[in-house]
């Protein structure tokens, strides 16, 4: 079964599927823009937790914590209550659209992004944190100075993100519909030819899904060590 | 958005699964140039999202269901669109006899004297409704007593028939679900043909006036056109592997 | 063999480079501590300091090695809050406008994981426009000027310290706080840094310095302050705490002793 | 919607519903051992990849990061093929038992525990690298060391691991096959509830399961807490 | 009133506690730089580095800020690859036996993120047996007994130090390099530290030290070793380097002036 697969995804490949293609631009589209959206947001909140002692800030520290195990099939089923036609934002026509999917991933992504950073970047202030206080600087200064810094970690944070992403299915089925041509991507597909038993179809699909992400991490992980090589150790 | 160019279809997944609409919704888009989207789902699920306005039309297989969807005015007119039927499949040894046995009530019992596996859907779907009203004939209570060799999946058509193959359990399937069914193993239909395994289809608009988002006029030609004599034929010509999937039946 | 070396030796030798000159400090600050107590963990570690100081001038604090030194100077800098008692400016409390005036150069100097110029540069940019001229004259004058795009983190011990220290004067502040400023830094460069704190402090910049090196606050400190085990037990003008100091902590500290209580 | 999803899982608590508890426990049972167990091979493998500088590293390290997309129904997939009857491991009779599950979310799970603890480890061991050469601790001592100076903030990577074995559906409703009273878990049952219609129910459900994992996530932070406060600093 | 400060005020004070002894180091090391040369990024930092050290003694190793000593230090204690040239003792390659012998104490001391005692523990346990009595004598040594709970990031810099010498004794080592090790250390400190160098020096365990503080090699150095811009520029008996420095470099150094090549 497992060289079938391989065989296949070699297949599938060489003979560029437009369907295939059409399903991976998706996948990556929906999955690139949640990761970059939960960056945004997950690292706005790590760093600014991770700055400075205010009073409930353990509190939310712990609640980041436990979004951690947030299901994605709640996740998506919130979006769906959300935009469902005859949910308060149904007006705006979202559900079963790559934005509806996309929404659902950054709301999955963003604490698992915002515990993470917010570790290494306290980790990072610890070390910085009386030369900041020195300097008076005010927070936004001290959290872009930070993220800066701690960029070569961070990237491993959002490789994390990415992957949580890529590989997603319970939130982007609930609120995509797995609808052919519109809102199909790696995960739901897999997902659909597993439920029909063309189980080397689906490891085929997994295979290509996961040597996308392969591509990926090199490309970005080279262009790290690149960077890092004119080290600011 | 009312009557754009696209309409939204709840469906259930031995449709969508069986590659039916593939075969029969390009012939409806290049006529009419109305896209259709479905999103195949358990049938409850369908139902569910039909009723949050989520659908234009709903095609599913639990009439007492969308009789009650349609009670409740959330559906214009519920139409009987066509039919298959159910199969119980089995590893290939049939332990517990069931390919010898004349009617489904005794296939059943059969299963339950010899302790063999069964694997339910128990998802509350359409099959898993049919699957109760038959152990229901034959006084065997699955639900409350919960027999050991009943295994409740509580999962999708195709989840479940993997789940029965590994298990080398019994399960009940709709017909076109197994055909078009890639991981058989060494699984085969081991009963089939009673007439109480009728498994009826139908297709209903989903009402308007409850959901003034539904693409009326558009949604309503593609149930039209389904249950126009041409389509009827279509459908019926529908086959994998050389066998029929569906049987048209609409009046 | 020992002892040929003549403390007169290590006189400082003038910089040539001026930095760009900065507007007059913009306010004389006096500072007044107020029965400053500090304790961690239940564990006092200072307790029932009062401490006047001028406006102006170079005063160093010296004190046995876990004495207090580096804690006190966080107080008065501000980024430690005592556990009782005030800090005063000009018998106000300090507030962040005011603590804009001030930096300081820890005792183990953080460098930001950037180059050296980039290190100056943050500080600039952080207080208003960017002035790479400033940034070159500090450079040229703590000696970095062809280790500008090193990163910072990979210089030596010494050129480390001579850099926390360029980034202290390049938000070209009032007052200005050393902690053991010199500790690596060769003698040469030592010289040079005395020369800095002097032509600075003669046009009005205040500095308080921690140092172990009695030698250099003999030659450049007005006032000595001295602590010992938290609290301060001796406040002189320099030449009367070196020609003779009056606790004996103090003079056990200078003989190279070890005082106990 | 949201409304009764609350009150129903406040009534599921109260009413100590046997089959919810049945759930709770095994939800907790597979996730917890799934964590352990990616901890023991992800910490190891993060300390391993961490602590020096080999040949093929920084391909390994791009490796395991690139696993972090593995959807689970893809290792799902695997492990079912490997234990399935017709499968290399069939005689095991594995499938469709809590072990599976366990089998399954640990392949899930190790490599984000590896990836995100190598990069904390790393950051760490920059900065204590010269004096463990000095010291010619072997590797398995720096190791040791490492992790142990590294816990406070590995502690977040562990909670990483444990959202994703408490969320994740994919992987063990293939292997588990959602069995009631055998392999059902929280999230296999809120997947079925979502397919039954039954959204409220399947919210209830998420909502409890997110209370154990904030209960969770208190108890191992205040533990943390007050560990750190006896402050190594 | 400058130039109150009398060098001899700071001879060493004999200290009271004796570490536990050890066996005679087992091998004396004779120390073999041939033709070392060290290039980071295509900069030269080292080159053409030539020197023989003798298997006992103190060897104090001066120069500018930058000059190459830390680097140095590193390669003789094996744990930095020159880019060319070998490292002898006793005519042999280190190997990873003769390294357990040698410990070295860093410019800025790495401590675990543990207690002070842990701290030495953690290099007596890894070199065999607990010896709670060894760890006990080395923090009282060096005056730590009452922080040896303490969590060791939070001592005071001298305090650190401190500790990371009592850690680099704990290994019993026949070699010692010392990084500046008394930087930060008050003066009654930096005599107790130079007294445990010169007792363990006395007992045959050989010590190469890096300090800026010309009255300190002076005082316990046998020979020194003076850099300058990555090179030897001069190898001399203590005696006579401060007596008379032959290179114009070590002569500005000994001044306190700069040296421009
Ligand atoms: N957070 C803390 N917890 C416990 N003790 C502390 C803490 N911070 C500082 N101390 C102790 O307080 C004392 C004073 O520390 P401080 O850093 O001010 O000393 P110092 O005078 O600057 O010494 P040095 O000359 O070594 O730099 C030290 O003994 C130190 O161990
Ligand atoms: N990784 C590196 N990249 C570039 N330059 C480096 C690197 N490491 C060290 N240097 C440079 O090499 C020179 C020698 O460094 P080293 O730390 O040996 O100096 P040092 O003699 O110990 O000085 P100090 O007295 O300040 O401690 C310095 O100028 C430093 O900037
Ligand atoms: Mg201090
Ligand atoms: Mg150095």
């Amino acid at each position: 079964m497992q060289e079938s697969a391989i065989n296949l995804a070699v297949q599938l490949i060489i003979s560029a599927n437009p369907d295939l293609f059409e399903i991976i631009g998706l996948s990556l589209r929906v999955s690139l823009s949640s990761v970059v959206l939960s960056l945004v947001f997950g690292l706005s909140l790590g760093a600014f937790l991770a700055t400075d002692h205010f009073r409930g800030r353990q509190l939310i520290n712990v609640l980041i914590n436990a979004l951690m195990s947030m299901p994605p099939v709640v996740v998506g089923l919130f979006v769906y209550l959300a935009i469902s036609r005859s949910g308060p934002l149904g007006w705006l026509g979202l559900l079963y659209t790559p934005t509806a999917m996309i929404i659902a991933q950054t709301m999955l992504i963003t604490p698992l992004v915002a515990a993470l950073s917010r570790q290494v970047i306290e980790d990072l202030y610890n070390e910085y944190r009386e030369q900041f206080l020195s300097l008076q600087l005010t927070r936004p200064q001290r959290m872009k100075a930070l993220l800066w810094d701690a960029r070569y970690s961070l990237l491993t944070v959002a490789l994390a993100g990415l992957g949580r992403a890529l590989s997603e299915v319970g939130a982007v089925i609930i609120v995509g519909g797995n609808i052919e041509h519109l809102t199909r991507v790696m995960t739901t597909a897999i997902a659909l030819e597993t439920s029909k038993g063309d189980l080397a179809l689906a490891l085929a699909l997994g295979l290509i899904l996961l040597s996308l992400a392969l591509l990926i991490n090199i490309l970005l992980s080279s262009l790290n060590i690149s960077a890092r090589r004119q080290a600011y150790a | 958005v009312a009557d754009s160019k696209q309409i939204l279809v709840q469906s259930t997944t031995s449709t969508a699964n069986s590659g039916f609409y593939k075969y029969l919704l390009p012939m409806f888009e290049t006529q009419t140039g109305i896209k259709v989207n479905v999103v195949a789902v358990g049938t409850g699920q369908a139902i569910r999202n039909a009723r949050n306005c989520d659908a234009d039309v709903l095609l599913v297989h639990a009439k007492a269901a969308e009789d009650a969807f349609v009670a409740d005015g959330f559906g214009v007119e519920r139409f009987d669109l066509m039919y298959n039927d159910f199969v119980i499949i089995g590893p290939a040894g049939d332990p517990a006899n069931v390919s010898k046995q004349s009617d489904i009530h005794n296939a059943l019992k059969n299963i339950s004297t010899v302790n063999a596996l069964f694997a339910s859907r128990g998802d509350n779907s359409g099959t898993h409704k049919k699957e109760q009203s038959l152990w229901h004939a034959i006084n065997i209570n699955t639900e409350a007593v919960k027999p050991s060799w009943y295994r409740s999946t509580g999962s999708g058509m195709g989840a479940t028939i993997n789940t029965a193959i590994g298990l080398g359990a019994y399960t009940l399937t709709d017909r076109a679900t197994w055909i078009s069914f890639k991981n058989k193993d060494d699984f085969k239909i081991q009963f089939q043909g009673d007439p109480k395994l009728f498994n009826q289809y139908g297709v209903t608009l989903v009402n308007p006036e409850k959901c003034p988002s539904v693409s009326q006029h558009s949604a309503q030609q593609f149930i039209d056109w389904l249950l126009s004599k041409k389509t009827q034929q279509s459908i019926a010509a529908f086959a994998v592997d050389g066998e029929q999937l569906f049987y048209p039946n609409a009046k | 063999m020992h002892n040929v070396i003549d403390i007169n030796a290590n006189k400082p030798v003038v910089g040539t480079t001026r930095l760009p000159t900065k507007a007059q400090p913009s306010r004389r600050s006096k500072l007044e501590l107020n029965n400053i107590s500090y304790s961690v963990n239940g564990k006092r570690i200072l307790q029932n300091i009062k401490l006047n100081l001028p406006p102006q001038g170079i005063t160093a604090i010296m004190g046995f090695n876990g004495a207090g030194k580096s804690i006190l100077l966080k107080i008065m800098h501000g980024i430690l809050k005592p556990t009782t008692g005030t800090v005063l400016w000009n018998q106000q409390p300090s507030d962040a406008k005011h603590r804009l005036t001030q930096s300081m150069v820890f005792q183990k100097p953080v460098l930001l994981r950037r180059s050296a110029k980039a290190n100056i540069d943050f500080v600039i940019k952080q207080r208003g426009t960017h002035k790479p001229a400033l940034r070159n004259a500090l450079l040229v004058k703590v000696g970095l000027a062809n280790k500008a795009s090193q990163p910072a983190r990979l210089l030596s011990g010494g050129e480390q310290q001579r850099l926390a220290l360029a980034r202290a004067l390049a938000c070209q502040p009032d007052i200005v706080f050393l902690d053991e400023a010199t500790a690596s830094l060769d003698p040469a460069s030592s010289a040079i840094i005395e020369q800095i704190v002097s032509d600075e402090a003669a046009l009005g910049t205040k500095f308080i310095m921690v140092t172990h090196d009695a030698a250099q606050a003999a030659r450049i400190a007005d006032e000595v302050v001295f602590m010992d085990a938290g609290q301060i037990t001796e406040y002189a003008s320099a030449e009367q705490f070196f020609n003779a100091p009056i606790s004996q902590a103090a003079t056990a500290y200078l003989e190279g002793r070890l005082h106990h209580q």
